[in-house]
């Protein structure tokens, strides 16, 4: 996907990516008072890389989020929050009961680890699914040319 | 520079949205907004000297009043053609504004699609194609009050 | 007050409603295209609106403002399919 | 009522009523372009109108924040999704309609 003629909408992408990803993310910090979560503030966060690329270019849009970074954040999300349900249990709690990881029974204490394990399992959400969401439209909307680049090295490594 | 300056815009953002001063929730915001700086400041800042961008910010703030003025003429215009007082008589024209920078170009287009009877079509080089709804819109725009601020604006460069 | 806020709400969905018939007629795609992006506007104040309405202004106006950001990128895609097809030299338009 | 109160009502009832105009004037409109004048910019100010209204409701710093970042999204949004899809059109070779229904023609010099 080569970049839009229009020099309007390439300029105006380019200067709303970083107001989309603040969004995102106090989307994502706000989930319990607001309408978020760790799944929406992922999607809004990756439709910033839809926009550039769909406005600036397929090639524009990767470079703002490369594959190799974008592959090991797709399992990593999952980690902190296996990590920290499994945290919780060796704490001595049930899996993801987060207020067992104060490792005290004052419920004012526990009540502030509940909160920050519910942020930490949000993040986790939330690096999952903008990268899954940015990959599946970078993969979606690849270029024949790059699709050719790729498939060769898979031959190849077939031969190998 | 630009980092910082970043920063400190995105940071004024946050504490106008977020609404929670306690101690997680800053410290929540100060790792948003710094990551997000890090990650993407360059949209902001890259494209030419920061004291240029800064002026072009605050030009583009005293430039909006005059066009919040322009864009309720636009209403009262389309309201009287949806009513029927006014013919819709279209044409297309072109025109170059003599307009450098991308900024000036973008802040000039999107500035001729909301005001009176005008839409931007095309920017192609330095040449602007419009869509007039009327003669008398396109007339208007030839006169050329809205290129001449947004030249000034682009000249605080 | 909530006498105005929902009369507003009415008004608005009767343009709504005005627009539907224009998404269905057309002709064109892009007539569609047009009429839905001004739906789209139309939604995010309508959020806003019934945000008053519910007495839970703050929530509402987070979910208008995602979807204002949506809503965009949303346009500038069909934009894009456009373009494309017109680069290709392929047909834009269904047969009437 | 407080003047805040009535001020805010009527600049929702203004706001509403001209973006029922806006729809109208996407309905009545003769061709793809003409349409556009009227989803450019009818829209943009109707609701800047309702959200200045709602503004006048007052509420906390959060609200208005909300409301301004609204406003200018749909400021700076609105006439770039507008643009878009007029070149979308234009691209794709949508001739513009033109009273008489002659051949538009290439685009003049404004004036001439």
């Amino acid at each position: 996907m080569r970049s839009t003629d229009s020099l309007i909408v390439r300029y105006i992408a380019r200067r709303s990516v970083p107001f989309i990803q603040l969004y995102a993310l106090y989307v994502l910090g706000h989930g319990e008072d607001g309408p978020g979560g760790g799944f929406q503030g992922g999607v809004i966060f990756a439709s910033s890389f839809v926009l550039l690329g769909l406005a600036n270019g397929w090639g524009y849009g990767r470079r703002a989020a490369p594959a190799r970074l974008l592959d090991p954040l797709l399992p990593l999300g999952c980690l902190i929050y296996l990590g920290i349900g499994l945290a919780a249990l060796l704490a001595g709690g049930a899996f993801l009961e987060y207020g067992a990881l104060a490792g005290s029974d004052d419920p004012e204490v526990r009540r502030h680890w509940h909160h920050y394990g519910l942020i930490g399992i949000e993040v986790g959400v939330m690096v999952t699914v903008s990268a899954a969401m940015a990959t599946l439209f970078f993969e979606m909307a690849r270029p024949a040319r790059v699709q050719a680049r790729v498939d060769r090295v898979g031959e190849e490594a077939d031969r190998a | 520079m630009g980092f910082v300056v970043t920063w400190l815009l995105l940071a004024g953002l946050w504490l106008g949205l977020s609404g929670f001063f306690d101690l997680i929730h800053l410290l929540f915001g100060a790792v948003s907004v710094t990551f997000v700086t890090a990650l993407s400041h360059r949209y902001l800042t890259a494209g030419g000297p920061l004291g240029r961008g800064l002026r072009r910010l605050f030009g583009l703030l005293a430039y909006s009043p005059w066009l919040l003025w322009q864009v309720a003429l636009a209403n009262y215009d389309v309201l009287l053609r949806v009513l029927g007082i006014r013919r819709v008589d279209p044409q297309v024209v072109r025109f170059r504004p003599g307009l450098a920078s991308e900024f000036g170009k973008v802040t000039l287009a999107n500035s001729i699609t909301l005001t009176p009877g005008t839409v931007t079509v095309e920017v192609a080089g330095g040449e602007f194609i419009v869509h007039a709804i009327a003669p008398e819109a396109a007339a208007d725009l030839a006169e050329g009050a809205m290129v001449r601020r947004v030249r000034r604006l682009e000249g605080s460069a | 007050m909530p006498v105005a806020l929902a009369a507003a709400v009415v008004v608005i969905l009767l343009g709504v409603l005005v627009l539907l018939r224009r998404v269905i007629v057309g002709p064109r795609l892009l007539d569609r295209v047009v009429a839905v992006n001004v739906i789209g506007t139309k939604t995010i104040i309508l959020l806003a609106l019934v945000g008053y309405l519910a007495g839970r202004p703050g929530f509402f106006l987070d979910i208008a403002l995602s979807y204002a950001l949506i809503n965009f990128v949303g346009t500038i895609a069909v934009l894009r399919y456009y373009e494309g097809r017109v680069r290709r030299g392929e047909p834009v338009e269904e047969e009437a | 009522m407080s003047v805040l109160e009535i001020v805010a009502a009527a600049a929702i009832g203004l706001g509403s009523l001209l973006m029922l105009a806006t729809a109208f004037g996407v309905a009545v409109f003769p061709d793809f372009y003409t349409r556009l004048h009227a989803a450019g910019k009818g829209d943009t100010l109707g609701q800047a109108l309702v959200l200045a209204g709602l503004l006048c409701l007052g509420g906390d710093l959060t609200l208005v924040v909300k409301l301004v970042l609204i406003v200018f999204f749909i400021f700076i949004f609105n006439p770039t999704a507008t643009h878009a899809l007029a070149r979308a059109g234009w691209v794709s070779g949508i001739v513009p309609w033109v009273r008489g229904g002659q051949d538009p023609g290439a685009p003049r010099e404004p004036g001439a």
